[in-house]
């Protein structure tokens, strides 16, 4: 990774965090409903991780704190927004909302909102993409207390026996809402446990992003390589609540404190300065352009979009026309 | 009589439960240390302590099953699965060991669980966090179902639930946690079979359980003003079994009726009614029986859709106009 | 045209699928070097190899699951679930996944698979392995439902169920699969909605699925040979959407319904048939619309006791004849 | 285990194995209907697990390969047999059948029909045997392929996590229906697999009922010790196909021939005859005593027995005069 390659990982990561606060924003004002999971903290993971593999190309998949692995792959950040608005055009033309966020184009494949559901799709995913000889792969990224429901036991021996060119991503945040890990799993180490599948895994910093980096380089590669599927958990903390109408009350201040010093934006923006490659300034201006973006371009493209006509609730249930239907499509 | 909130009441009836049998329990996801999602549980645990007030892994079949399985021995947990949505993972548990372990065993063993679980639309939650899958569990021989729409209904259910000897599902609703109503101060039991006439009236009987009894008493109060339409509201807060006596008296009385469901129409709740009222009062009926519910699609998140999908007060109003040409 | 057996014509759609396009798979368990429980995969194996033919391990809902994702990338896998039994393990990605990801991702992806499964009451097998669930797969938005009643139908549906780019659910039958039929010897494509009428009448209708077609058929020989009545039989091979316009176009013909069903009556086919019947023709109707139903237990192991638990062609003709007077 | 023992499990299991043989003929004369798993081959594994705990007192529970495990709990194999014959006076009333096999009075809590379904039931009970503070213990025989499902997982987790009295006896037999254990299964070593719950786990012959019976002993006072639960893994070896309607084509005879020669029955024989403990002559009679018995007393109680009535069809599925249900009960 090159100088620039970190800068723009940094703006990377910034305009992540932006991005999410302003929609924190957005939903206190009641422009976004539903449920509305963030990310800020975290952002080093998905960005470190789809860094290493071919965001856009690549297929990825993950549970319904969503947003900044799309935006990696590829999706406008406005049709995001838009999205969260419930507008026509958002990426799932309002239907989905933030847990559920796609963008096939960019072979973003989907936010989902049951814990464990991503997994035997990855793995589906997977098994397609080695049909087809591709050299792609999937990735899907997952929660820690994800890994205590069946769907991952099922999917890592599957994943493991037929070889499967997946990647799993544990972005381990140590919580499942508020259930500390040691509360819920027999096994805190989630890397540790796919040795029951004989899958390689790895633990790393979630915060450093060129830990990750290197980290997923790594799995990447053996996924690539076709030596099957790879589990790599990546050590986190998420700074707000488990989504907006958690109240957050059951983590410790000193927890908070400790984690608030290991800031991905922070670690990264100051090693960059301490090496006299940013100044101050050079942050600051970084931080006044995306949200001045974020507020002119894509808070604006939100607000302005259309939402969608009610005469099209119906659309999207089955295929349309299609043939098969009527057992005439020969 | 405290006018208290729905959550409330749940919680009240698991701490009196609680209180009076060392061998009651609850459990799922965050329940205890979080006080539950829409606070049932809330102060449990502190109570009663991490033994009998278990928050779970996020493993639905897995906890389903193991609270059926100390059910075998004389425990009565009381299960809390966070949203209906996330049943579907223990349909398995709940309907082929809990539901027919009485019956395969001859009558020699039971599973007396309860299963509480909102259902429902709430505020754009999204096509997975939306369901309304009272239908489904009422489908399935062996297992008793009911859904209160108030919190006397609330307490007094839970109550009864806990010490009924079948497996017990409890379909509550996210929208209505915070509904305030009266609860009588004294322990209170409610039956788990039977309906309730809420409101009385002559000209057409308004169907309704969980929160669309309060579209149908909505809708009954501007029938009665704007189109002196007497409508009676009969609230099925047994889903399973149901009531077949109570629905036919009511019908034999009014001659017509609506049923007013938040889920999709296929095989659902008011389906079944329709079919009850055809077996038992056909010749009764002065006009064709309606059904009102949800658009057939997955739930939109778009606020609009979404309220275009689910019926209201206002679709009950209009399907019982159209039924007398007003 | 060929006779041959329901199995037949299900492995002769997956082969002649299979060969047309490499990206159809079929996975499940024993249907690979086993050739499955029912013979519908044998020779596949052999013939398509391992990767393709998949015999996974004991994990429906991660199996189904793994064939959805793979759809998603252009993959069309027909999913064989040994008993739909085991079906409510695998609910979880069927329904929150399968039938949603059209509606929630606003149209871009879509889940194109075939989940084909044998339900129904065959000899004995007790209360964990009877179960008949059309109910409930047919209530759930998004998500298509057939259900053959002949090889011919099992054939051309399993054909179109391939191609169609919505997922699909086969209801099979345990007892069916060894029934003979016409099967043409060109490629056929049946329909996936609509209905059938497979013997005119014009005194009733008798309605049935799958298995109970055929008591429909068998009671319809003797009402008219024993009681001069002639009866109408539908075939609902489509369950969702079900045919309303086909329902109600018989019943004004006939003026009278009887829907026989295998399964328990609460929320089943039956009602939700008796509710079109009532949108769509009340004042069509002669007499109440009848349903003949299983009786509400857990199935019994016990033959006579599960005789006297499922319906017959000889209680199709009672209810009739009860409709009647004769 | 002294030699009054040894010949007491050789009677035992040679009565097991004459009890499934005589299930097949019946079943073949249409005696017997739905599914019959037969356990000739794997008899050293529930007697000698079982010889190990307390029958009839600490509570088992198992799949649809279920017989065996109920008489050595106590159950009269006269209602067994009487169950299969779908007798009113069958173990379930002839409600049940071979797969669900009941007898709560000796804590045979019952035979599952669902691959997997047995497993949270199991830790269930052991959490009730824990709250009431009981020294029984539960333990739960399931097979090799059960424990790719999901509730395996999510089970073994919350085992673990609550420390609950549970022993775990994996019945490896090698296969699920007609797919070998490695072509489903990533790790083969199905003791291994529990390494991620930190669960204490052995492998043993299940084949040498003396083996198994150490190797429980073990098991069972680890877990009844109250230090949580134990997985047991024992290698075995079905004779007859998965169930009455399989073909049993996919095994060579090779394999089958190496298994035999290791019969558990045989073994334990042999070792005695060996020792001078017991003739070739005294094992006929033994033999000749258990046939007569099964004929005589088995069979002849299963086919004199009534059938359930009609009128009871719709007996058991609630409760009965249940007062909660009317509100009433206080
Ligand atoms: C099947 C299912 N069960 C429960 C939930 C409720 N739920 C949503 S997120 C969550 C916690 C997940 O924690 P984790 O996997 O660690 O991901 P994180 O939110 O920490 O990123 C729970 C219990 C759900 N959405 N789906
Ligand atoms: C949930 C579920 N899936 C599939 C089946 C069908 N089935 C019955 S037994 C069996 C194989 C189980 O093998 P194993 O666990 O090794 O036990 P064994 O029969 O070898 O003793 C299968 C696939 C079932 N009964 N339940
Ligand atoms: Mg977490
Ligand atoms: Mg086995």
């Amino acid at each position: 990774m090159n100088v620039a390659d970190k800068k723009r990982l940094l703006r990377e990561m910034l305009f992540a965090r932006r991005f999410e606060e302003r929609c924190y924003e957005a939903y206190v004002e009641r422009k976004i409903g539903g449920f509305l999971h963030l990310y800020p903290g975290e952002e080093a993971c998905a960005l470190g991780v789809l860094e290493a593999a071919r965001p856009g190309q690549d297929y990825v998949i993950t549970g319904y704190r969503d947003h900044v692995h799309a935006i990696k792959c590829g999706t406008d950040p406005k049709k995001i927004m838009a999205e969260l608005y419930g507008k026509e055009t958002g990426c799932s033309r309002g239907r989905g909302g933030s847990m559920h966020i796609f963008d096939v184009e960019h072979h973003f494949m989907g936010g989902y909102a049951l814990v464990g559901g991503p997994f035997p799709l990855a793995a589906g995913m997977a098994k397609a993409l080695k049909m087809q000889g591709s050299d792609d792969i999937a990735i899907c990224f997952l929660g820690d207390a994800a890994n205590n429901q069946g769907t991952f036991h099922e999917t890592m021996n599957m994943a493991a026996l037929w070889q499967l060119p997946v990647l799993f991503v544990c972005e381990n945040n140590l919580y499942g809402i508020g259930t500390r890990i040691d509360r819920s799993t027999a096994v805190v180490d989630q890397y540790k446990r796919v040795a029951a599948y004989n899958i390689p895994s790895a633990q790393e910093d979630g915060q450093d992003i060129e830990k990750v980096y290197k980290a997923a380089k790594k799995a990447v590669d053996h996924v690539r390589s076709g030596k099957g599927p790879y589990f790599l958990e990546l050590m986190t903390y998420r700074y707000r609540g488990h989504s907006m109408s958690d109240s957050n009350a059951y983590r410790s201040k000193d927890e908070e404190r400790m984690w608030s010093n290991r800031d991905p934006i922070i670690m990264l923006r100051d090693r960059l300065i301490e090496a006299g490659e940013l100044t101050k300034d050079d942050f600051k201006a970084m931080d006044t352009e995306i949200l001045d973006e974020i507020e002119d371009e894509i808070i604006a493209f939100a607000e302005s979009s259309p939402e969608p006509r009610v005469e099209d609730l119906e659309k999207y249930v089955f295929a349309e026309n299609d043939p098969w239907v009527y057992g005439g499509g020969r | 009589m405290a006018n208290i909130m729905y959550w409330e009441a749940i919680r009240r009836a698991h701490d009196e439960e609680m209180e009076r049998d060392p061998l009651v329990i609850c459990m799922g996801e965050d329940i205890g240390v979080a006080g539950g999602t829409y606070k049932a549980t809330k102060g449990l645990y502190e109570k009663y302590g991490a033994e009998r007030v278990i928050d779970t892994p996020i493993s639905e079949n897995g906890y389903t099953g193991l609270g059926i399985g100390a059910s075998f021995l004389g425990v009565r947990p009381i299960i809390e699965i966070m949203s209906v949505n996330f049943a579907w993972l223990a349909m398995d548990q709940l309907f082929n060991s809990a539901a027919k372990v009485r019956y395969m065993s001859g009558g020699q063993l039971a599973a007396p669980v309860v299963v509480r679980s909102p259902g429902g639309t709430a505020h754009q939650l999204g096509a997975q966090h939306s369901a309304r899958m009272e239908k489904v569990f009422m489908g399935i021989a062996g297992l008793r179902v009911v859904t209160p729409s108030n919190p006397r209904q609330a307490y007094g259910l839970l109550k009864s639930a806990v010490r009924c000897n079948d497996p017990v599902f409890i379909n509550e609703h996210e929208l209505m946690y915070n509904m305030k109503g009266e609860v009588p101060d004294e322990e209170y039991f409610h039956p788990l079979e039977g309906s309730e006439v809420v409101r009385e009236g002559r000209d057409v009987t308004l169907f309704g359980y969980n929160i669309s009894v309060h579209w149908c008493l909505q809708a009954a109060e501007t029938l009665s003003k704007q189109y002196g339409i007497e409508a009676e509201v009969v609230d099925l807060y047994a889903l399973a079994p149901l009531d077949r006596a109570g629905i036919a008296a009511s019908v034999r009385k009014t001659h017509r009726a609506v049923i007013a469901e938040e889920d999709e129409a296929p095989v659902g709740v008011g389906a079944e009614v329709m079919a009850i009222i055809n077996e038992e009062c056909f010749f009764d009926l002065d006009a064709q029986p309606v059904r009102v519910t949800a658009v057939n699609v997955p739930m939109p998140y778009n606020h609009t859709l979404e309220k275009a999908a689910i019926p209201s007060a206002g679709d009950v109003v209009a399907a019982v106009r159209k039924m007398f040409g007003k």
